[in-house]
């Protein structure tokens, strides 16, 4: 039925069966759409949020999407600028999950502002200050780059790419990708930083604050760092995925275990300068505060488990597995240690951001906990399906594994 | 490509050039940006309140009876602020919470807009709009008819206070036309005005010196919780803190919570609920004992103090004798559970004390204490002898205006004021009580009573809502057939009236307001019209002229054209110092001396009440004309009821005539309304024995009733004691009131003053039992 | 005299530098101040506002205790306006970082401004604020029957979505200066300009005004024994101060590790 | 964001910012004119890849 | 591609193509100029029609009408009691005294006056500051109001329900004189100037 517009060479699951998974992500989208549409109509009070939280999920799920899209400019950046040839292999499925992540990342941006008809006042009245400001700037900019890197994947569809002008145009893009590419890395390197320096910076808050490098938070290093070992893992988890679903190899495994090696060591280089980190936050600026770090872990869910499981099992353990040959070879333990260091980042960012609003500061305050409602459950996991939605497409009419021919003859 | 085709192309890119370099797009974007600013036009667009001249007017606010001086903002015809005025004696700048929230009783909910006449059952909602003239037609057809027919006697009249013309014209219109039954809502000023009465032999009230006092017994007086004139006593407690720094001045407060008061105290005294007379005696027992009281103001101006002979030769029992017998430290650590130590040393602390003041009314005074409890107390200033001194008590005369001219009664109401009042008050049974509100639900329940009421007149008060026992006094008086309400807003009263006839706000009227409770000097305060009446509702003393002037036969006392005439003329001279300044005050005031003696028979101070035993009270025990303390029998045996319940009185919850408005509400902790739930405080020890933890839901149960509530753990609260707050659970007003916790006054009952017959109930004894 | 226009550190003209004294032994959590300054500064109220994480209370009043146990409990309340935090050199926590440059602080009065319809409702500042002085509006806000009336043209109502917070009565400065550039004065005098909650206080327990001029009494108390500032250590800089003639209620104005000493 | 808007100083944020981000734009605006534009050409040329 | 698509190429680009182009662009430069702003803006007509010169003539200065109360606020557009003041009886036989007279000062009804200077809620505006302090002539903002013998037509902003004033009368948003416009921008020029206060609570509230 969709015959002509699949690429050449590639065998797909017939169209019905296509239609039927389709239909069945559209309902979970179609949720997710009236969940945004009810707080963009209401307004947020048909959310958990509230004085005290006012971050919640929402700014979990950007922080979250954003740092496991991290692969894309990360793998752009190591295909262009280190000109490490092997990764584009694996880039063009990079470039989608990072359009997916950073296109959610806009989308709940724009739900968890009171008035999102004003949110372009963020570029027009720019504090240059604010840390959500230069994020802001890096992610609509990095957004475009990431257009720009999918396009001419669109473009390659077997219909489009008849067209001449499609065809040039998508060359051209081609061409010049590395330009765009090292712009998008420049930007991602900031926002990413800028993320982590949205909490960092909050001296009001012992749990976020860090200590300063020249105008950074340490949290603005920490948090590039963790995305670029994180993103790579989270495209090996969706590649993964994806050939398990389609049961087919997709990408040649040396491409895979250079890139979880990769993320290996940087994992290890995460999670050294992060205990550094930690230590010198509880040894030095948290006493300066007044308190101590166990203060900063009083209550179910914020207990030092928390920070054990960030670091330990979401940290140390896939980053043994990935450094270690055996490790990433085997699927087994590639896999899992792959879900572990998503999870890990996600924890990360929802500790940074709710555990840091959830501790009282005035001593005579309470401690209050959040659980999101289902408006905020459903928009936040929302871009999985998005993901999904989109990557069945993709992978359906574009061709994003040019090694899918070779490996499946 | 067909030439179409790229022309279109080429027009399309003309156009975008053109209006790229025209105003179109950048003007809308910047159009479209105010817009989103304002919403102009879409429901959520918010108000833009019109600007206009700045108008400040001056008046007293009548939101409680502390008469505060308040100053209005006035945006032309709006009022937008209410302030406190500046320079007012009372309060000198400074309102409270329910004051500055005045604003909702004018423009808020519930407002009965005009002259309403029941149209359904009663207390079902129905409500048939009447015009004004129409409404006091039918009402005094009734009325005349109740007069022809001998009974007019059986109309009463429920008002929130006896004092100021307002309250006064009422019980004028009663006297006029034949009825003794004008009752007024009883609170501590009650008791007060009657111990003052037997000791000091004044019509007048207990006058607190407190600005100038430096050593401050509060006998559970929610000082800072409401209690008096509130802003006045805020003032006065940060001028003691002041001083308490530099150990000049202390607050002791007695009570078995640790409310506000009691911590903004320098110590707070923890004492079993209902034994304060019992410490006090134990004060006395000290200080007589020790010899610590004041010789020459005993020796010279009291009568009562050593044992005495009367006429007879009997010789009777005085203060010392009794004290020293039956009030040693011992036996009232006993009680009260305070210890030995601690009673001996307050003691000694409060004699010693340069101008040391003894005060009492329970939390913000509005339920009476006993009679002797009152006496116990203030015996306690009478033997440090700060009578009529700085920083002490003092009897506080009424601010003399002019008189009216006399009622003309004719027979039917001569003959109707000579019928026994209906509440029993006067009587044989309680000769001394001026009236008796708590008295009307058990005579009329059990139908005791004289005879039956057959219509009420309900004007400054809401007895459905701010009775003990709420229940058996709803079911009293809705067996009254005909029920005229005059209340401004719709409250539980109201709701069972048969007519209401809406009174203007406090911001719409004309009153004088009288010296409030506990006040040092006499003064009256000018309530004026700030705004026009926002609905079709009139002056309550209009109405009563005109009701007066309409019923049958009572014309003739009701000269008046209309209660401003009234009004002007009843305060004469005082009229333009009152419209000029707000406020007049007896600024020639100062209490007398001692040498110019009491107006009791004796001539004295009497620690014995002979004025009880002279209005035909006789009793074989002396101990019944002193101060004393006589435990207050609660209902219920200990064992189903275990705990003791007392009311929690705080400033953020108005709990009486005047409902809470929603900026107030607001206030509320969430340890105190969380949703509809109430939340009682007890302490943790209390909460273990009964297995309850925060937030549990429980039964509160008394033997007056019962009702769901939540617990919240405090250790400010005595083992033993449930804590509940007032001022919720009314089930009248608007969805920002209603049905929001319960009401205390549904599980507290009714106790009775042996002597002056008043409900003095305190409390009540409960038991709580979580629900799984 | 007062210091005319003083240079900060940084260069700013300084002006006036207002801030308040707050007086807890005095303060009797009546809650006058919470009204008085949602009356005036047009704060809307809902049906159940007994969730206290989603009602506005630009004057919040907080209660602590000692922690003991009875009958040795005490309890003070502590009555937090905006702290109108200078941080280091108006570098307060909510200032820097709101991306839409809605929120501003003046060098001329020391006030930390919150302009309601440049807001677009981000709330990073309520996260950067540790007070808790910042509310968003989750609702549209609602007058029942004729309560529009009662609205102050002074202080524009907000709309939903955007954050709030107190603004000492900054429309009362403006109201103040009106009245002396009327008269041809260029200062403002103590008593011309006072909140709305310091001048509706029954026990006189706040007190306003110029913290840098010295015929002000908030310039004398502040410099009192029993004077201290809510989380001082983080280097907020508040100009809000407290007084407390109690050690525990100053140690409860900021963090301390166990067993450290406290002002 | 434009040196004519009201907020705009020029100090050292708003040029490190503004300098940065203007600078990212423009490499973005004028790379995909630039492919946009050499595509036409292409296509004039009628080159075909 | 074939051969005719080549030919067609080469006729696209010829002349007459571009006289679509030049189409577009005036069709779109006449919309935006011209169409656009008499779709945004409705007219309407002010109660009476004032004549600003002759009052002025009459009582002397501008604050005789538009004065400072003593708490130093502005008192803006006189209130109908200021009109009765003079014109309790009509002083001659104009039509739009008879109207003022019969539709207003008989009912005792307000006049209701549309505000070409109306500025939104959130702005804070002192005449007091300006005129008092700042010493600014009224027509710095208000231009020759004051000289003028009638009320020009209100033009009111369909989006925003403001006065094209505002944003001023030239759709371009172009200006010459300091009253063409009154822009927050506007504001802030004058104040960058004379070096005034520039923080948000100056102007806003």
């Amino acid at each position: 039925m969709d015959s002509a517009l699949i690429p050449q060479g590639v065998k797909r699951c017939p169209f019905p069966q296509f239609a039927l998974w389709i239909g069945f992500l559209s309902i979970f989208m179609l949720w997710a759409v009236v969940a945004a549409g009810v707080a963009w109509i209401k307004g947020l009070n048909t959310t958990n949020l509230n004085d005290y939280f006012g971050f919640g999920a929402w700014i979990t799920a950007d922080l979250a999407v954003i740092a496991l899209g991290g692969g894309a400019f990360f793998t752009g950046f190591m295909r262009y600028i280190l000109g490490i040839e092997d990764f584009k292999h694996i880039l063009n499925f990079a470039v989608i999950i990072g359009f997916v992540c950073y296109s959610s990342a806009l989308v709940i941006l724009g739900l968890d502002v009171g008035q999102p008809l004003r949110s372009w006042f963020i570029f027009w009245h720019a504090n240059v200050h604010s840390m959500l400001t230069e994020v802001a700037f890096c992610i609509s900019c990095y957004f475009t780059v990431l257009t720009i890197e999918y396009i001419p994947l669109v473009l390659e569809n077997r219909q489009l790419d008849k067209i001449p002008l499609v065809h040039n145009f998508s060359h051209n893009l081609h061409r010049i990708m590395a330009v765009f590419a090292a712009t998008g890395a420049f930007l991602s390197f900031f926002h990413q930083g800028s993320l982590g320096g949205t909490v960092g910076v909050l001296f009001g808050r012992p749990f976020g604050f860090r200590e300063h490098f020249a105008i950074w938070p340490t949290a603005f290093f920490l948090f590039i760092i963790s995305a670029m070992a994180c993103g790579p893992c989270f495209t090996i988890l969706v590649t993964r995925i994806t050939e398990l679903i389609t049961r087919k190899k997709l990408v040649k495994q040396n491409v895979i275990a250079k890139l979880a090696k990769v993320s290996g060591w940087l994992m290890v280089a995460y999670l050294a300068l992060k205990m550094i980190d930690t230590v010198y936050w509880a040894m030095v600026t948290l006493p300066n505060m007044g308190v101590s770090v166990m203060d900063m872990y009083p209550e179910s869910p914020f207990t030092i488990w928390i920070l054990i499981a960030e670091l330990g099992f979401c940290g140390a353990i896939p980053a043994i597995i990935l450094i270690t040959e055996k490790g990433r070879n085997n699927n087994f333990l590639l896999v899992p240690a792959t879900i572990l260091s998503c999870f890990g980042a996600i924890l990360n960012r929802y500790v940074m951001t709710v555990q840091t609003l959830a501790l009282p500061v005035l001593p005579f305050d309470k401690f209050v906990n959040y659980i999101p409602n289902w408006v905020e459950w459903v928009t936040s996991l929302a871009p999985f399906v998005y993901l999904a939605l989109l990557i069945s497409l993709s992978y359906r009419y574009l061709p994003v594994f040019p090694q899918e021919k070779e490996l499946n003859p | 490509m067909s030439l179409g085709r790229r022309g279109f192309l080429q027009f399309c890119l003309g156009a975008g050039a053109g209006i790229t370099f025209s105003p179109l797009p950048w003007k809308l974007m910047d159009d479209i940006s105010i817009w989103s600013q304002t919403f102009r036009g879409i429901p959520i667009e918010v108000p833009v309140p019109p600007v206009g001249e700045v108008n400040i007017e001056k008046s007293v606010c009548t939101l409680c009876p502390g008469g505060c001086g308040i100053s209005v903002r006035k945006i032309k015809n709006r009022a937008v602020k209410i302030e406190g005025a500046e320079g007012h004696p009372i309060n000198d700048g400074g309102i409270c919470i329910l004051g500055v929230a005045g604003l909702y009783q004018l423009y808020g909910g519930a407002r009965v807009k005009g002259p309403l006449k029941r149209a359904g059952n009663r207390g079902e909602g129905k409500w048939e709009e009447i015009s004004w003239s129409a409404a006091i037609s039918e009402i005094s057809k009734k009325l005349s008819q109740i007069r022809r027919n001998g009974s007019a006697h059986t109309v009463a009249c429920i008002s929130g206070k006896d004092r100021g013309t307002v309250p006064q014209l009422f019980k004028r219109l009663l006297t006029a036309y034949g009825s003794p039954n004008f009752i007024s809502m009883p609170s501590s000023e009650d008791t007060e005005r009657l111990g003052l009465k037997l000791m000091q032999g004044e019509d007048a009230s207990v006058g607190y010196d407190l600005e100038n006092a430096r050593y401050i017994l509060s006998f559970g007086s929610g000082l800072i919780d409401g209690w008096g004139s509130p802003v006045r006593v805020f003032r006065a407690n940060s001028a003691w803190r002041e001083e308490a720094v530099k150990g000049l001045a202390k607050v002791v407060q007695i009570e078995p919570r640790l409310s506000n008061t009691a911590a903004k105290a320098d110590r707070w005294v923890p004492i079993a609920p209902g034994t304060e007379a019992a410490l006090a005696l134990g004060f006395a027992h000290v200080i007589i004992k020790e010899r610590r009281y004041n010789k020459n103001f005993v020796m010279n101006h009291c009568f009562g103090f050593e044992d005495w002979t009367d006429n007879s030769g009997k010789v009777h029992k005085g203060l010392k004798r009794m004290v020293l017998k039956d009030y040693s430290p011992d036996v009232v650590s006993e009680i009260t559970g305070i210890s030995v130590s601690k009673i001996v040393a307050l003691a000694r602390e409060f004699a010693r004390a340069k101008r040391p003041l003894a005060v009492c009314g329970r939390g913000k005074g509005s339920t009476p204490e006993g009679l002797q409890e009152f006496m116990a107390i203030y015996a306690l200033n009478t033997l440090v002898g700060n009578i009529n001194k700085t920083g002490g008590v003092r009897a506080l005369p009424e601010v003399r205006t002019t008189a009216w001219p006399g009622v003309a009664q004719d027979a039917i109401a001569k003959r109707g004021m000579n019928q026994p009042r209906f509440d029993r008050a006067g009587t044989k049974a309680f000769p001394v009580t001026e009236s008796l509100f708590n008295q009307l639900s058990g005579l009329m329940n059990t139908g005791k009573g004289a005879y039956t009421l057959s219509a009420l007149l309900v004007y400054g008060a809401n007895p459905y809502y701010t009775a003990h026992d709420k229940a058996a006094v709803a079911e009293a008086l809705d067996s009254i057939p005909f029920i005229v309400s005059f209340s401004s807003h719709m409250d539980e009263t109201a709701q069972h009236a048969d007519f209401i006839l809406p009174s203007h706000t406090n911001l719409e009227r004309y009153e004088d307001v009288p010296t409030p409770a506990g006040l040092n000097v006499p003064i009256i305060g000018l309530s004026r019209p700030v705004v026009d009446p926002e609905y079709d509702t009139k002056h309550v003393g209009d109405t009563v002229i005109a009701l007066g002037k309409s019923i049958d036969g009572i014309a003739d006392s009701f000269v008046w054209d209309d209660y401003e005439s009234l009004l002007k003329e009843t305060m004469g001279g005082k009229w333009d110092t009152l419209i000029g300044e707000g406020y007049w005050k007896d600024a020639g005031y100062s209490p007398a001396a001692w040498s110019s003696g009491f107006k009791t028979p004796s001539g004295k101070f009497e620690f014995f009440a002979t004025g009880l035993y002279r209005a035909g009270i006789r009793s074989h025990n002396d101990n019944d004309y002193l101060p004393r303390y006589k435990p207050v029998v609660l209902e219920g045996d200990p064992g189903s009821y275990p705990l003791v319940l007392i009311p929690i009185e705080s400033t953020r919850l108005a709990d009486g005539a005047v409902a809470n408005p929603p900026y107030l509400t607001k206030t509320v902790a969430d340890t105190v309304l969380k949703n509809n739930d109430i939340f009682v405080e007890v302490n943790p020890k209390t909460a273990a024995a009964y297995g309850l933890s925060e937030g549990a839901v429980a039964m509160l149960k008394t033997p007056t009733g019962e009702v769901k509530v939540r617990t919240h753990m405090y250790e400010g609260v005595r083992p033993g004691v449930v804590a509940i707050p007032t001022g919720l659970g009314h089930s009248a007003y608007d969805d920002y009131l209603s049905g929001k916790g319960v009401n205390a006054n549904e599980v507290i009952g009714t106790v009775e003053d042996p002597i002056s017959g008043l409900d003095i109930a305190w409390g009540s004894r409960a038991s709580l039992v979580g629900i799984i | 005299m007062k210091e005319e226009h003083k240079e900060g550190a940084h260069g700013h003209k300084e002006k006036y530098k207002y801030g308040m004294v707050i007086d807890l032994d005095k303060c009797t959590g009546c809650g006058a101040c919470m009204v008085a300054c949602m009356t005036e500064n047009n704060v809307p109220f809902r049906k159940d506002e007994s969730n206290k994480l989603v009602s506005t209370a630009w004057m919040r009043v907080f209660k602590a205790t000692n922690g003991k146990s009875y009958p040795d409990i005490d309890v003070c309340y502590f009555p937090r306006p905006c702290m109108h935090c200078e941080g280091e050199h108006g570098h307060a926590p909510c200032v820097s970082v709101c991306p839409a440059t809605a929120t501003d602080y003046n060098y001329e009065t020391g006030i930390v401004s919150q302009i309601y319809t440049r807001c677009f409702g981000c709330r990073y500042c309520m996260a950067a604020c540790p007070y808790h002085a910042r509310y968003f509006n989750w609702w549209d806000p609602v007058w029942p029957d004729k309560m529009e009336k009662a609205l102050s043209p002074d202080v524009s109502p907000r709309m939903r979505g955007v954050v709030e917070k107190c603004s000492f009565c900054f429309h009362r400065f403006q109201r103040a200066r009106d009245h002396a550039y009327a008269e041809g004065r260029r200062e403002i005098r103590e008593d011309e300009y006072q909140t709305a909650c310091t001048q509706a206080c029954p026990a006189d327990a706040i007190i306003f005004g110029d913290l840098n001029n010295p015929e002000h009494k908030v310039y004398k108390l502040k410099k009192s024994p029993y004077a201290f500032r809510l989380l001082e250590r983080l280097g907020t800089n508040p100009k809000v101060y407290y007084l407390s003639t109690r050690s525990w209620v100053r140690r409860a104005g900021d963090n301390y590790l166990a067993g450290e000493r406290s002002k | 964001m434009f040196p004519f808007c009201f907020e705009w100083h020029w100090d050292l944020g708003h040029m490190v910012f503004h300098g940065a981000l203007w600078y990212a734009l423009s490499i973005l605006g004028i790379g995909l004119t630039y492919a946009a534009i050499k595509s036409f050409i292409d296509l004039k040329k009628g080159g075909h890849h | 591609m074939s051969a005719q698509h080549e030919k067609k190429e080469s006729a696209a680009s010829s002349p007459i193509v571009i006289v679509f182009f030049i189409i577009g662009l005036a069709v779109s430069l006449f919309v935006g100029w011209s169409i656009f702003p008499k779709l945004l803006y409705s007219q309407k007509k002010q109660p009476i029609d004032f004549s600003h010169s002759i009052h002025l003539d009459a009582v002397g200065d501008c604050e005789s009408c538009h004065f400072f109360r003593e708490d130093g606020s502005f008192s803006g557009i006189p209130e109908l009691s200021n009109c009765v003041e003079c014109h309790e009886e009509a002083q001659g036989e104009d039509p739009e005294e008879i109207k003022l007279i019969e539709n207003y000062i008989e009912p005792n009804k307000e006049i209701p006056w549309l505000v070409y200077s109306r500025q939104p809620d959130c702005v804070f505006f002192s005449h007091a500051a300006h005129v008092k302090m700042g010493e600014l002539e009224c027509k710095t903002c208000h231009g020759m109001i004051g000289e003028s013998d009638h009320v020009e037509i209100y033009e009111e902003n369909r989006i925003t329900g403001y006065s094209r004033n505002i944003w001023g009368k030239s759709i371009g948003g172009f200006k010459s004189n300091t009253w063409d416009r009154m822009k927050m921008d506007d504001c802030a020029e004058c104040h960058e100037e004379h070096g005034t206060n520039q923080a948000c609570f100056v102007c806003h509230k």
